[in-house]
């Protein structure tokens, strides 16, 4: 069943928040208010709300060192991971994992990881214990082009495939890993093509149309929940900011960014809805403007917020505090 | 009280432990058949493959599907196979699941045990034989024990499953066919216990897993001469019995520390200087260290032999403790 | 070009030395002689000889834990390896690395290893050094049906093709990793599928028919030295013995080995080329005869050598000695 | 003697070992440009992308296949772009490098560097500060340094290139844009040569990397009050200058040992059992440590902090050795 009017509306607002909270958050970074390893996902908005607009509530999410936008398509609160990303100590993860180790259990985001590929093997255990409890839900790891080189992939689309565990492994390629080329990265060229070797579905497609994400993830998610196993999907994107913030990008030219301002997903759904008559200008005037008084509630809940006092760094570590070592 | 091996306690704790906690689960490579030492053997027939997996050879995956599993309401003891093999799975132990509640700042459970069979024996060779437990006291976030005895080794990999916390658990491969008393009763000992193996006044020996029973060995000679060893066995690294080692110490005033690992960077360098921390001024001679040397663990029996130290050895560290 | 009558006799001998230098070392090691966890090829000889019997002397072979066979194929002294399997000084690695840490660098063979699949990361290594030194050789790494689901794979196999590097990636699929069936743990079924998701040719054949496997090993060889990269092979085969030396075998019937006889494959090879009037029962004899007389002068060898003095466990850790630490 | 920074003395030490040598290659993520810490720029320019690799992220491949190369006659510098990821390739560091000539009975060279650019700093947090060194003297076959001025870096990482066995040279990351005096001329830095960073006869504070540098700021603090330290900077951990250590501390009599990871297994542990091996008698306080808390590093800058030894922790730590 094709996503109704709400739905893509939702979807067109998703992404505004994802474009919005990361515009917002790079602009903080610069000017001194964010700390740590940014990483923003501008322009790839597309596979972060295709991808969990096809999820309930209760599917996991296991995310990337450029996990802002997943966390925020997953429905986690803009005040916890603001908070967070400032370090304060009303952060989701009271400001002890920041940008790359955010997780907001309540949404069933299990985490952003400063490790890449490591969700790949996550991901089939908590398919295991999704089975285990015949709860039904279904697991997303995402990763990146670059990822998908490492070890866990392989053991993981292995084993989530050998067990037909609910788990869809999302790859977003954004042509890039850093400054390495995906041509100069991976044999064969296609990350998709490599799902035949483990006899699962792989899909290559256009990262940018958020409406052929969510397809295709409502398609793997249903043959998860159904029991017949992990699907994998290739997206095709476009990341149109520095690998972190404050990477020069010696290593591409503008034509880049600009082939992505082009197929802007935002835009493109926009125009699609409005084409159907489901948006106009005054419309998604106040959609934006609800999303950006979300945001700056965030921020500023996020500026008042304390930091946490030092030795709170002894806490957390262990279920019983304090502890023995 | 019932005698049974090493192997058949943990069998048994296993066993007790699926019975009580249906979260429960085994994987690892071919543990149905209770490969490679028998500790998970007939749990298939009790439990079923649902619960007893054998997985691909899949370190990683089989490490950091447990993780996956225990975030998300499982409890998985992860059969290592040979502890040597953990290396295959560094990340998703030292980075994953040592740091995920802390990162998470506390927001998920990881109750998660890894069974780490390891030691030297039987010239398994430079990958079949290594003690890497120093790098995992080095990794905030694990709790990690190495137990000696059948009954310890029973009671602390039921405490390990039932921690909300990652647990490592050594398990010496030449323990698993020595017998000992395992109490009737369901016994859990608890982590941060050390337990005095045998008392003494003249020098305490610290020890771990088949150390000990070197050093009770070593104990029993050097009684024959009149010297009175204490051999206490710390059973948990992390959390560490400070209090209990402290105390033979004190009473002692002199120390051997004794394991089976190479000597540079090891655990016993780190209990060396717990005691140092806690008795400096009680101390009457230097601590002596028995350890392996700094080599890896060579094939042939005369070399391993060579490597791997006895008796012999801690009743020597006694002698030069006794100076 | 097929082998010729030559090459076709020294590959019948050559799976004759492997066989009975295995069954020999069973024997020794049923009664004492020899120490350590032993895994033998028997029944699995025609992957070890077909393969090396396409590489020049120069090329590299990187090898496993069931790594006798493939010493012998490659031309290792039987004695070195006899007097290593015993732990004796004059051993090969002086007894420091026994059945599964084997290595005879003279004729290029680069180490047995205790951890399974480590040679596929090496091998891009080896395969990267031959391209800088423009020396034309080519390395050859051996895995199992098992092991090619460790992260090593992927990894060695994408760098591999991505570098088009001369690497041939031998997988020897026996059934079995220990007790677990092929089917339970890869996915797919198919090894050499996988080769496809990294754009080189992969392979399925019958590894109990030498000419097949030396065929596919030549063409490897072949595209592997004129610069095309890597190639991956699967060879089907049967393990008569069990997994280890002490092995119950609870996990299989007796069908299978009986099948591994009826498909013998120095039987196989003996027939062909009785039937092309290469060989009869009188040749065939004193091939035996040869084999035997080497074997049992390398155990009289290694029977008679000196054990390591025990402190030689201190030496060969670093290139100079006594080293300081 | 002109002044250069860290980062720009290791990139002098590669351009000079890459000209002198051809078998010397550079291998990592991202080194093409030099990222992620500068090490690597320019020397595409040079040496061309036949001997300056960006590979794909496949840790175990870069690693594992630098051994390769090493063993048949290349010199590879690996990038690790992290030390934290080490843990991805931690079994071809563990059991295939550290053992390779030890297991084949020495038919090898194992000529290989593995750079590992580590430590705490600007909010990296649990995936991108951590201290691993402890580690790897705990695997015998690894030679270890950790330099700590850019003369140092340069004349280790020389040396490293050369040896014909495997080095890790440990960077901290904090250092890459301090400056200091490298000599003009060629000038390589034994392993296993410690260096007295300052002379002082009341209390000897062995430190490494960064903590080299805090301990110094400690040493100028403490000259106001006319307490005199002297630091020693090990150098390399692997081999160790147990000499040097030794003869300073049987000078002042009194030791405080800093680093920055955290305090349990750590290499700290290990010095304070080589200094009281040596100097059990020379002792007039027992040993003070400083070092990180058994805790992941946080990512908020006010608990990221609170886990960062300072030059406040080095004279607090003095203080109490003076007692
Ligand atoms: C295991 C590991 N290796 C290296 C890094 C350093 N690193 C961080 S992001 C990155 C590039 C990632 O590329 P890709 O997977 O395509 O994701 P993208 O950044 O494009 O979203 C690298 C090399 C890391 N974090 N983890
Ligand atoms: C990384 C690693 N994991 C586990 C083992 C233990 N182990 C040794 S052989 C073996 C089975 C190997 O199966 P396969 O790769 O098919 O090779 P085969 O024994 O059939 O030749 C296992 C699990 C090991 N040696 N290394
Ligand atoms: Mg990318
Ligand atoms: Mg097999």
């Amino acid at each position: 069943m094709p996503p109704g009017p709400d739905q893509l509306l939702q979807m067109y607002a998703g992404m505004l928040r994802v474009r919005l909270v990361e515009e917002r958050v790079r602009e903080l970074f610069a000017n001194g208010r964010i700390p740590g390893f940014l990483h923003t996902s501008v322009g790839q908005e597309a596979v972060a709300v295709g991808v969990c607009a096809a999820l309930r509530p209760d599917d996991y999410v296991l995310s990337t060192h450029r996990g802002h936008g997943h966390l925020v398509a997953k429905g986690g609160a803009l005040r916890g991971l603001m908070a967070e990303l400032y370090g304060k100590a009303n952060g989701v993860c009271h400001g002890k994992g920041g940008t790359m180790h955010l997780a907001d259990a309540s949404v069933g985001y299990l985490g952003a990881n400063g490790v890449l590929a490591a969700g790949c093997v996550l991901a089939p255990g908590v398919g295991l214990s999704i089975k285990h409890r015949k709860s039904g839900q279904v697991v997303v790891t995402f990763f990146g082009d670059g990822a998908a080189n490492r070890g866990p992939f392989h053991e993981g689309v292995n084993l989530a495939a050998l067990w037909t565990l609910p788990v869809v492994f999302v790859c977003e390629n954004n042509r890039w890993a850093s400054s390495t080329a995906h041509a100069l990265s991976t044999a064969g060229g296609s990350i998709a093509a490599r799902a035949a070797g483990y006899g699962i579905p792989g899909e290559s497609l256009d990262g940018n149309d958020v409406l052929a994400v969510w397809e295709a993830t409502a398609r793997a998610v249903e043959r998860a929940r159904r029991g017949d196993g992990p699907s994998l999907i290739e997206a095709h994107t476009i990341r149109w900011v520095g690998h972190f913030e404050g990477d020069g990008q010696a290593y591409r030219g503008k034509a880049e960014v600009e082939e992505g301002r082009r197929t802007d997903p935002i835009a493109r759904l926009a125009r699609g809805l409005e084409e159907r008559g489901l948006l106009d200008a005054a419309h998604a005037a106040l959609i934006r403007e609800g999303v950006v008084a979300e945001i700056e509630d965030a921020v500023a809940h996020a500026e008042a917020s304390p930091l946490p006092a030092p030795h709170d760094a002894l806490t957390d570590l262990f279920a019983y505090y304090p502890w023995r070592d | 009280m019932p005698l049974l091996d090493f192997g058949d306690a943990l069998n048994l704790a296993l066993r007790e432990e699926m019975r009580r906690d249906p979260r429960v689960y085994c994987i690892g490579e071919d543990i149905v058949l209770g490969l490679p030492f028998g500790v998970t053997k007939g749990l298939i027939d009790e439990f079923g493959a649902d619960r007893v997996l054998n997985a691909p050879i899949s370190e990683a995956a089989i490490v950091g599907s447990a993780m996956g599993a225990a975030v998300t309401g499982l409890v998985p003891v992860v059969d290592m196979h040979f502890a040597d093999f953990v290396t295959c799975a560094m990340d998703e132990v030292a980075n994953q699941i040592a740091k995920s509640r802390y990162m998470f700042g506390g927001q998920i459970d990881c109750p998660l045990t890894l069974r780490m069979p390891y030691g030297i024996g039987k010239s398994g060779g430079g990958h079949h034989s290594n003690s890497v437990e120093a790098w995992f006291i080095n990794i905030p976030g694990l709790k990690v024990c190495i137990p000696s005895t059948p009954a310890d080794a029973r009671g602390l990999l039921k405490t390990a499953i039932r921690d909300p916390d990652p647990v490592l658990v050594f398990e010496h491969r030449g323990l698993y066919r020595v017998t000992g008393e395992v109490p009737e009763a369901e016994t859990l000992v608890p982590l941060g216990s050390a337990d005095v193996k045998r008392a003494g006044g003249d020098v305490t020996v610290i020890a771990t897993a088949r150390m000990v029973h070197e050093s009770l060995e070593a104990a029993r000679r050097l009684a024959e001469e009149g010297i009175e060893v204490e051999v206490v066995d710390p059973r948990s690294l992390v959390p560490l019995d400070r209090d209990t080692l402290a105390a033979s110490v004190r009473k002692t005033s002199r120390v051997v520390i004794a394991e089976e690992g190479p000597m540079r960077g090891s655990t016993g360098a780190w209990l060396a200087w717990v005691v140092m921390e806690a008795c400096f001024d009680d101390l009457d001679a230097p601590i002596a260290r028995v350890a392996g040397p700094n080599v890896p663990i060579p094939f042939s029996p005369p070399l391993e032999g060579f490597v791997t130290p006895t008796a012999n050895d801690v009743v020597a560290a006694v002698r030069q403790a006794l100076k």
